[in-house]
């Protein structure tokens, strides 16, 4: 399908840097004049996939993070957050409700439950030692305003 | 919370977990956490141990749903209503602020003191008006603050003037202005592309000036 | 958009940001109204604009040319802290627009 | 001097991304935790300078913008607008106050000047036929809170 419009940002797995990326997102999707809980529903997820990089694909260090926002004319919106981190082993288990990785930190083993329960759909790639790229897909309510 | 399922009370952790995915989004916490419960419940009834699934990972996403409907419910709001009203609760923080302590708050203070985090107070600057007042209020009445004005160019506020009065011009004199002020050319070059003699353009332009320095000053 | 007509006067309240994007939008439903309206004096109030660029400037010199056509005058008020500084850089004050100032 | 975090972003240059670009850049360096009227003067400026990009570099096109955002440790803010476009043939002039080259749209010819005031510095590189890049470098009062 045609993109109308499209966005793509490079920055480090910092962790004050993921207040900038859920609103930066919400930012560009603002165009399609979405509601509260759509724009909301939309940064939750974005920042699930983006602690995600920041804690698990560079744990130790600090890499970037591409984040590339799509907006389709049937108003679905697309979002790719990639890393190039230390890749996911089996993606079905870290996918499942209540896996985690890391013990230590408070993780609940929630993300992928939280991202999936926010977007109509949720999609992985990764491969070990080279990194993962997370695919959100959301489709509005309401049509393009100002596109 | 206590439950005849056992499946119930064993579970409150879950909900916590969950509803601390929502923290900061604008509703109470305690609000999240009841609508948590409320999933696991439905959750405990429905679940069907002979699918071979573990309780827990068909538990989350209805405990999920339903802590999200609270969001649905409220939330066919557009995005610029609820902003507008944080707009106006910053805007009406920053002036007291500046009055109680003559500085202006810092975009985290600003957060603080509206009970909302740095990056929805930028989002609700970004979107919609945040009221700057003129004057400030102090305990001995009002007065104006000062407003840090840059030093003006003159120059600029001339041609900006001159600019609107050109269009009252015939062609051939806004042209000739257009040249030697806008476009910074001599006056032999200016001459040369009006197909004038270099005089002639020094003449006309004096006298336009003279002209238009006189309807400015009139206005 | 908000407006306002009392005798020959319009008032026009423009609101949120003002920039290249909405400035169009702005200009033609303005032109519109002054054109059919034809008032004498064509106010456009900022108290709502919480941004604005030097698209908003133009808006401004766009309309004064216009009035001025009209044989009419174009008055802004109501302008917030936060955009006297580029109202004064534009020198908007030398066009005697700008309302409420104290010369 | 040591960059303490940055960010890139790429977008295309239509008018209805303006608001997300200045948007973005203020969500990035409010890390610095600036007053409204730190941030208000960054937003002004990147907006002049984008609006450039979509007027005058891709008259009648849609190109690339790339903005990049870097911040330094004595609390400066250096943001880079580039574009790919036309090119500015005498930049000198370009940035003297009232020089435009677009009549009907109701150009002011006031962007250059404005992010001047605005800005600490501002630096334009240009090659005819290949594109502008505009450096705005802003230090801000207050030290670094977040980062
Ligand atoms: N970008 C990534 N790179 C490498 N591993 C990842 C990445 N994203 C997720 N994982 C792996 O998938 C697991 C599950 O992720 P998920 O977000 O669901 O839970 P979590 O991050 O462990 O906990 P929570 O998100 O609730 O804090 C993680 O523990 C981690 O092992
Ligand atoms: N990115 C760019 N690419 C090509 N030309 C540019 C670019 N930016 C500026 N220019 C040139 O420089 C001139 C001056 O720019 P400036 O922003 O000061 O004024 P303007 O855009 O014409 O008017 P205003 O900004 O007040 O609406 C423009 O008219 C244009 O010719
Ligand atoms: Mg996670
Ligand atoms: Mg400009």
């Amino acid at each position: 399908m045609k993109v109308l419009n499209e966005m793509t940002m490079n920055f480090e797995s910092r962790s004050s840097n993921e207040a900038f990326a859920r609103g930066a997102v919400a930012l560009f999707v603002a165009q399609l004049d979405p509601t509260v809980s759509e724009i909301s529903d939309i940064k939750t997820a974005v920042s699930e996939a983006v602690t995600n990089c920041v804690v698990h694909a560079y744990t130790d260090t600090v890499g970037m993070i591409r984040i590339n926002v799509r907006i389709l004319p049937d108003n679905t919106v697309i979002i790719k957050i990639a890393d190039r981190g230390c890749g996911i082993e089996d993606i079905k288990k870290a996918m499942e409700p209540l896996f985690t990785t890391t013990r230590e930190q408070e993780r609940a083993g929630l993300g992928f439950a939280v991202m999936q329960s926010f977007c109509d759909s949720v999609s992985v790639r990764s491969t070990v030692g080279k990194g993962t790229t997370v695919t959100l897909r959301k489709r509005l309510s309401l049509r393009c305003a100002n596109v | 919370m206590c439950s005849r399922d056992p499946r119930v009370n064993d579970n409150l952790g879950l909900v916590h977990s969950c509803a601390a995915k929502f923290r900061g989004r604008g509703i109470e916490y305690d609000d999240l956490y009841q609508a948590g419960c409320v999933g696991l419940i439905k959750a405990a009834e429905r679940f069907d141990p002979g699918l071979g699934n573990k309780f827990s990972t068909y538990a989350v996403p209805v405990i999920l749903g339903e802590i999200k409907r609270l969001f649905r419910d409220g939330g066919a709001v557009k995005v610029s209503r609820s902003i507008k009203e944080l707009a106006l609760k910053i805007g009406r923080e920053r002036e007291s602020y500046i009055r109680k302590n003559g500085t202006e708050p810092t975009i985290s203070k600003l957060a603080e003191l509206t009970d909302s985090t740095k990056e929805s107070v930028i989002e609700a600057i970004n979107a919609s008006t945040i009221p700057l007042s003129l004057t400030a209020t102090t305990q001995e009445g009002e007065i104006q603050t000062d407003i840090p004005v840059p030093s003006h160019d003159t120059g600029i506020i001339e041609l900006m003037s001159l600019r609107s009065e050109l269009e009252r011009l015939d062609r051939q004199d806004r042209l000739l202005l257009e040249l030697r002020y806008f476009r910074r050319l001599t006056q032999s070059r200016t001459a040369s592309v009006l197909g004038m003699t270099q005089v002639q353009v020094s003449r006309r332009e004096k006298k336009l000036l003279m002209a238009l320095k006189r309807r400015l000053e009139g206005a | 958009m908000k407006t306002m007509s009392r005798g020959n006067e319009l008032t026009i309240f423009l609101s949120g940001d003002i920039d290249h994007h909405c400035a169009r939008e702005i200009r033609e439903a303005a032109d519109g109204l002054v054109h059919e309206k034809q008032p004498g004096v064509l106010k456009l109030n900022f108290a709502d604009v919480g941004f604005m660029d030097s698209s908003g400037i133009g808006l401004i010199m766009g309309r004064y040319r216009i009035m001025q056509l009209y044989g009419g005058s174009l008055k802004v008020t109501d302008v917030p802290e936060g955009l006297r500084r580029i109202m004064e850089l534009s020198g908007l004050n030398a066009l005697d627009v700008l309302e409420g100032e104290n010369q």
